[in-house]
């Protein structure tokens, strides 16, 4: 085993990254002294954070206060509060948390954060989503919307899959035109949907930098940080410059062939969230292997578009649609996130995939043992599967955890040994 | 009619039976005809019935199946009945029948159906979405969702499906929900007529027989049972809340009643009493059946009115069967059911009312800790 | 003068109790005790702890028998058979009234229950699958860390900084110390983490079944100081044990013989 | 000759085996086995000592020393560091040549690992967040039911009628264990049910890799021919358990030291590979 390589990013975007994150943070919590902008809580997987640009209206992420939360090791105190009060064990911790936080008025930097005016569950493919708002509604006392984004049964949408998703959508800004008195202005939406596809181009060419060798960047633990912008910022210019930038800088690595560590020696596919309140050291424990994400599911959960989708600004609310019914992981089914794992496999030249079950979020891992069953045996692609939790930190047994990783990549050494002697002899 | 009692052991055994002879005696019957079964909850079994086909409602494997494969594709932390079902599957038990429907009930549902997809691709596998919200658009696109599995089933069963058998099979469901409600009512007026575990028996049975003849058995379940003799006893009325997909051990259901419970009622094999009202035969029957799921299903952890709060929806249950307490019968990891219990809960507690909460899992040999928690709930409420 | 008993059938040990009520209405005065293993044969068992518990009274004296615990059903010459939650919370209100809940410690569960004003159980909860810790749980760490039973106690007091157990399953709890110990944590350390893991995860079901000012802790693990310490510093509340803890359950089982016995004449 | 030595620092037990390789081959020296107990740097020191002792060997003519096990990284004395993943495949694969599978039970972890032709880990699966399965589950239910560990495989074996544990969760077994034993159902009738509901939970896991004959059986729960049985009836096939079942990682770490001192891909480890894995 190598010595520990310095496990973190090494540029400018991850700073950039933050102040855009704090920046929107203030935001929130000047919306909770002035009650403005208005703000709408949803979750980030398909997203139509553009729908809220008409009405210069701000989003609160729910999953992105209990995932900071957890970074900062605070989960576990919400968590508790939250099962004092019945929440079960089984139960999601990230709602725990978020309700907890709710009850305890914790929130993840301190400041405040507002009461939403519109709580829109855009339930993509997470039946526990639909529960989560329904209880923050119930609590915060906020109006409720459910846009009810039918699960992709087969590999694309239904005309009447996308008309009924359509029709939510001009629901929902019924809705937010009487609770805001603001007139939908559809030109500006429009404007925030052409943003979108701008932002997407860069991010989808940022995905397909991962597969040089060595990867500039870690397509999971450094996509992670690149996330927040793509749902607070992917409507706007900022987004736009951001990206725009994280592109040139990543091509740059390219162009120098400076990859994430000194020497790349394992490249990896990722499955499922990380553990977030070991982040660090889940981090650690690749990087003293020197393994490399080079693609990860769990960075298409706001949204799929390395594989071509763009939002379309000459169809506005259509293209929300497409991409809340079948352009994000969460609710393309099943057997579509195995094929596009193993794309990520092929086409990023891949050694291996890294398969994470969370005990939160039966979404991601409830089968996770037969898409092992497909990689190892259908595909021959050496799979490990290990579990913990994305926000509870009693699930993370670190001995455990580390000795089947080392145990994986000395497999993998072994049999690059083998493969060598073979052709040596 | 003192033979019926002998009905209960008949139905029992037909319940657990694991090979499910009653399906493959119906095919018999009926060469060339097919078998669709569905992933619990709720189903739209007058589809699969207009259509020729026998519906089954399959509700795990109760405790006569040990998991000896399914874990290696599902992992920690999942519910029981989606590994029994997995485990049915892998062990040739799902033979029977020819296709399989879920529905948008959880996530670890829905990741069982397209898994089995993937591993038993000559079978028809479909996932059914049911909204989630009660608008109007909802219906419309629920409708359409319908005509789509309609198509499907049209496929495999080789015939159209014509209006009036649709209209035909919407009639009988009715009658038999009807009869189902009856009998609901009657163990509530009078449950020392009626046992919990026997009413369960006798409404689970019309998971996997042909609607005629659960509807012939329900009629003389009704006709013998005001005359059954027995005394009423000194019992706490309860309402179950919870188990409305893994089933728990009968054993759990009797446990209750012999520590002193009336269980008035319960959400156990809810399929069967999906509906409030009748399905209207007029009109457009699947636009029909759309429209009573959107507006008039009984409340459940699977379905969201955000109209009418599913609380509200217990609060009622209580009031009018006038029980004095809730046991929360949750099983093990179903995590709708847990986040329902935290508003249940908050209603239960502004009502006044007692609650317990269970947890069960469908397989269970000993009860001594269940059954110690039973007994302090009804110590508490009796012993002054 | 009626003379009752109540039977504690655990699985481990045959706890007996009797006492009288000198006049309708006074005091319950507590007149023996007396224990024996458990075994097979619970009648004999529970024979053998009421012979010691009669201190002299004739065993036909006897007017009420109240059998509670796990055998309940087991004794066969009871009158009634009460559940050890029930009788539990009846033996906690006779001794300490002042205390809103009690906590159970056993050796295989936890269980915390309410109290009503008048010693009914209001609502109590178990520790579930997945989260457990109990008596046992210590016993083995103590086995695993080479310390004898009736020391960890101390041993946790004399902790430097206590480390804690986060995992909530026992049995990867005990890896987990494993690993403690691996990485060269000191035994007071790590037992003084225990106590405070459990104590926490006593307080998550206190909490849930409602928990004010004071609690009665029983059961065996309720001998340990660091435990009774833990739980007072983690959770902030005044807490009771009595000297003879593990005949609370019997005691509660005589004081309600008793009610059946006065509703019965 | 050349002298290896592997240790084995596992949860409960630390073993250590020294290996010589000459010109015509390789053989285990002298093994040895303690408790690990709380201090697990001594552990690691006293096993290594008293395995060089009984080899009548000084410690300074072990040229390399491979350190496995959960205890790995104490050993102050370890050259390097495996899994035990590793140096149970390569282990089994040197004693029990042929092994295409291992089901190694130990004290925390229960594991099945696929085993390639010269010895390398294919595929390997471990007990989930669930401990079902590991040899503390086991050694709870003995010691619920009051028995030794060395006592409950065979007795296990004389059930006549198991009972059916439904859970495998070492805290809710014990209480059904309980439930049992007031039943009056007999101590072997409940030992066989836990031992039949192990080896069919631990083989529902197992079955995430391609389970290939031979299977060889490791770690100390091999012991247990109880386990052993139950596991062979849920299997359907012949489970393989050498004497050395529980030496199997230091065996297999002593290997890996062997190689590190030049007796690599060309030793006669490798020769000898090469003739086991052709039969």
């Amino acid at each position: 085993m190598a010595e520990k390589p310095v496990s973190e990013y090494r540029g400018s975007i991850h700073q950039q990254q933050k102040d855009l994150m704090l920046d929107w943070y203030q935001r929130l919590d000047h919306a909770a002294e002035t009650g403005e902008p208005p703000t709408v809580s949803m979750m980030i997987s398909g997203n139509c954070v553009e729908l809220l640009e008409g009405f210069g209206a701000i989003p609160q992420y729910p999953e992105v206060n209990a995932l900071q939360l957890a970074i900062r090791h605070q989960s576990l105190e919400p968590i508790l509060a939250a099962e004092e009060m019945g929440y079960a064990g089984d139960n999601c911790a990230y709602v725990k948390a978020d309700i907890g936080c709710m009850l305890k008025g914790i929130t993840p930097t301190g400041g405040r954060l507002p009461k939403p005016t519109l709580v829109l569950c855009n339930f993509v493919g997470c039946n526990t989503y639909v529960k989560w708002f329904e209880h923050v509604a119930a609590f915060t006392g906020a109006p409720l919307f459910v846009l009810d984004v039918p699960f992709l049964r087969n590999d694309t949408p239904s005309q009447a899959d996308i008309d009924y998703v359509v029709r939510q959508l001009k629901e929902v800004v019924v809705k937010l035109e009487t609770l805001t008195g603001r007139k939908f202005d559809y030109d500006r939406f429009r404007q925030s949907v052409a943003y979108s596809s701008e932002v997407e181009e860069l991010w989808s060419q940022i995905k397909h930098l991962a597969k040089n060798s060595p990867s500039p960047f870690d397509a999971y633990f450094d996509a992670i940080t690149l996330m927040g912008p793509l749902y607070v910022y992917r409507g706007k210019r900022e987004g736009v410059e951001f990206f725009r930038a994280a592109l040139n800088e990543l091509q740059q690595k390219v162009k120098t062939s400076e990859g994430v560590y000194d020497q790349e020696r394992f490249r990896i596919v990722v499955e499922g969230p990380p553990p977030y309140p070991y982040f660090r050291t889940f981090r650690d424990m690749f990087a003293s292997w020197k393994a490399v994400a080079v693609a990860s599911t769990y960075s298409t959960v706001g949204g799929l578009w390395e594989f071509g989708f763009r939002h379309d600004a000459k169809n506005p609310f259509e293209s929300v649609a497409m991409h809340m019914l079948a352009q994000n992981v969460t609710n393309r089914n099943y057997l579509q996130r195995y094929d596009q794992i193993r794309r990520y496999v092929q086409e990023w030249n891949a050694d291996g995939v890294i398969i994470h079950f969370v005990k939160s979020c039966r979404l991601f891992s409830a089968g996770q043992g037969d898409m092992r069953d497909y990689f190892t045996k259908q595909l021959g692609v050496p799979t490990l599967y290990i579990e913990s939790d994305l926000e509870d930190p009693r699930y993370f047994a670190e001995a455990q955890t580390k000795n089947r990783i080392d145990a994986f990549f000395e497999s993998l050494e072994h049999a690059k040994r083998t493969a060598a002697h073979a052709v040596s002899a | 009619m003192k033979q019926f009692e002998r009905t209960f052991d008949s139905l029992l055994e037909g319940m657990q039976d694991l090979s499910f002879a009653s399906v493959r005696r119906w095919k018999k019957q009926h060469p060339g005809a097919k078998s669709v079964a569905f992933f619990p909850v709720y189903a739209p079994v007058e589809l699969v019935h207009a259509a020729g086909m026998l519906p089954v409602l399959l509700s795990g494997a109760g405790d006569r199946l040990d998991i000896q494969h399914a874990d290696s594709r599902f992992g920690s932390f999942i519910c029981s009945i989606i590994k029994t079902t997995m485990e049915m599957a892998m062990t040739g038990h799902l033979e029977p029948f020819d296709g399989l429907l879920f529905s948008s009930i959880c996530d670890s549902a829905r990741n069982l159906c397209f898994v089995i997809k993937r591993n038993y691709p000559q079978m028809y596998v479909d996932f059914l979405h049911l909204p989630h919200s009660t608008s109007d658009s909802s219906v419309e696109f629920l409708t359409e969702e319908y005509r789509r599995i309609k198509v499907e089933l049209e496929r495999l069963s080789g015939e159209p499906i014509q209006p009036a058998a649709l209209r035909h099979s919407i009639a009988l469901y009715n009658i038999q929900r009807s009869l189902v409600r009856q009998l609901y009512e009657l163990r509530a007026q009078s449950p020392h007529l009626l046992r919990a575990w026997e009413s369960y028996v006798l409404i689970r049975s019309g998971n996997f027989m042909p609607v005629e003849e659960h509807i012939e058995i329900l009629k003389q379940a009704l006709d013998y049972l005001p005359t059954r003799p027995g005394k009423k006893r000194d019992a706490i009325r309860v309402v179950i809340e919870g188990a409305f997909c893994e089933q728990p051990p009968l054993e759990l259901i009797r446990l209750l009643e012999n520590a002193g419970c009336d269980v008035v009622e319960d959400d156990l094999a809810i399929a069967q009493r999906w509906f409030t009202d009748d399905v209207p035969i007029s009109g457009d029957p699947v636009h029909a059946l759309a429209e009573s799921y959107v507006h008039r299903s009984v409340y459940s952890s699977v379905r969201h009115d955000f109209s009418k709060p599913r609380w509200e929806g217990m609060a009622e249950k209580v009031r009018s069967t006038r029980a004095e307490a809730v046991i929360f019968l949750i099983a093990k990891f179903c995590e709708p059911a847990y986040f329902d219990f935290v508003l249940f809960k908050k209603k239960v507690d502004e009502m006044g009312l007692p609650h317990l909460l269970l947890e069960f899992e469908e397989k269970l040999f000993t009860f001594d800790r269940l059954r110690t928690e039973v007994e302090t709930f009804v110590e508490s409420l009796v012993f002054d | 003068m009626p003379l009752v008993a109540g039977i504690d059938c655990g699985s481990g040990f045959t706890k007996a109790l009797v006492a009288a009520q000198d006049a309708p209405g006074s005091e319950l005065r507590i007149l023996g005790r007396g224990r024996a293993r458990s075994g097979i044969n619970v009648d004999q068992a529970a024979e053998e702890a009421l012979e010691q518990a009669l201190a002299g009274n004739a065993r036909s004296d006897l007017n009420y028998i109240a059998a509670t615990g796990f055998g309940r059903y087991n004794l066969n010459f009871r009158d009634i058979a009460i559940t050890e939650i029930t009788t539990a919370a009846r033996g906690a209100f006779f001794l300490f009234p002042r205390a809103g809940a009690v906590l159970d410690i056993g050796s295989q569960t936890t269980r915390a229950i309410a109290v009503k004003d008048n010693g009914r159980v209001n609502t109590f909860k178990s520790n579930d699958k997945c989260a457990a810790g109990s008596g046992m749980f210590i016993a083995r760490a103590a086995k695993y860390l080479e310390v004898p039973l009736e020391q960890v106690g101390n041993l946790s007091l004399h902790a430097a900084h206590a480390h804690p157990i986060s995992s909530v399953c026992a049995v990867l709890a005990e890896s987990e110390i494993i690993n403690h110990v691996s990485s060269g944590v000191s035994v007071e350390d790590i037992l003084r983490g225990i106590h405070d893991s459990l104590a926490d995860r006593a307080g998550a079901l206190l909490k849930r079944v409602g928990l004010k000012d004071e609690l009665t802790f029983i059961g065996g693990v309720a001998h340990q100081q660091g435990m009774v310490r833990a739980l007072e510093q983690r959770l902030n509340v005044k807490v009771n044990v009595a000297e003879d803890c593990e005949y609370v359950c019997a005691l509660g089982a005589a004081v309600l013989g008793l009610r059946r016995l006065a509703s019965r004449n | 000759m050349r002298i290896a030595a592997g240790v084995d620092v596992g949860s409960t037990q630390t073993k250590a085996v020294l290996i010589g390789a000459n010109g015509d081959g390789v053989k285990v020296l002298s093994r040895s086995l303690i408790d690990t107990g709380a201090n697990v740097r001594k552990a690691a020191e006293k096993a290594f000592d008293e395995c060089c002792q009984a080899a009548g060997i000084a410690q300074a003519d072990v040229g390399f020393v491979v350190g496995t096990g959960y205890g790995r990284y104490n050993i102050s004395f370890g050259h390097t560091q495996m899994t035990e993943i590793s140096c149970h495949a390569r282990g089994a694969h040197f004693l029990c040549p042929g092994t295409r599978t291992v089901i190694d039970m130990g004290g925390q972890d229960a594991k099945a690992i696929g085993v390639g032709p010269s010895g390398e880990v294919l595929d390997f699966v471990m007990n989930d967040k669930c401990a079902a399965g590991t040899g503390r589950f086991l050694a709870n239910a003995a010691e619920v039911m009051g028995l030794g560990l060395d006592d409950i495989g065979p007795l296990s074996l004389r059930a006549t009628r198991p009972v059916k544990i439904a859970t495998v969760c070492t805290v809710f077994v014990e209480s059904d264990i309980l439930s049992y034993l007031s039943q009056g159902k007999k101590p072997e009738d409940i030992m066989g049910g836990v031992h039949l509901a192990i080896a069919k939970r631990t083989m529902s896991l197992a079955r995430r890799v391609n389970i290939e004959p031979l299977v060889t059986m490791t770690g100390g729960v091999a012991r247990n021919i109880g386990m052993v049985r139950a596991l062979e009836s849920v299997l359907g096939q012949k489970i393989i358990v050498t004497p050395d079942a529980q030496f199997m990682g230091a065996v297999g770490a002593a290997l890996f030291s062997l190689e590190k001192l030049g007796e690599s891909f060309e030793s006669s480890v490798w020769r000898e590979h090469a003739v086991s894995s052709g039969d």
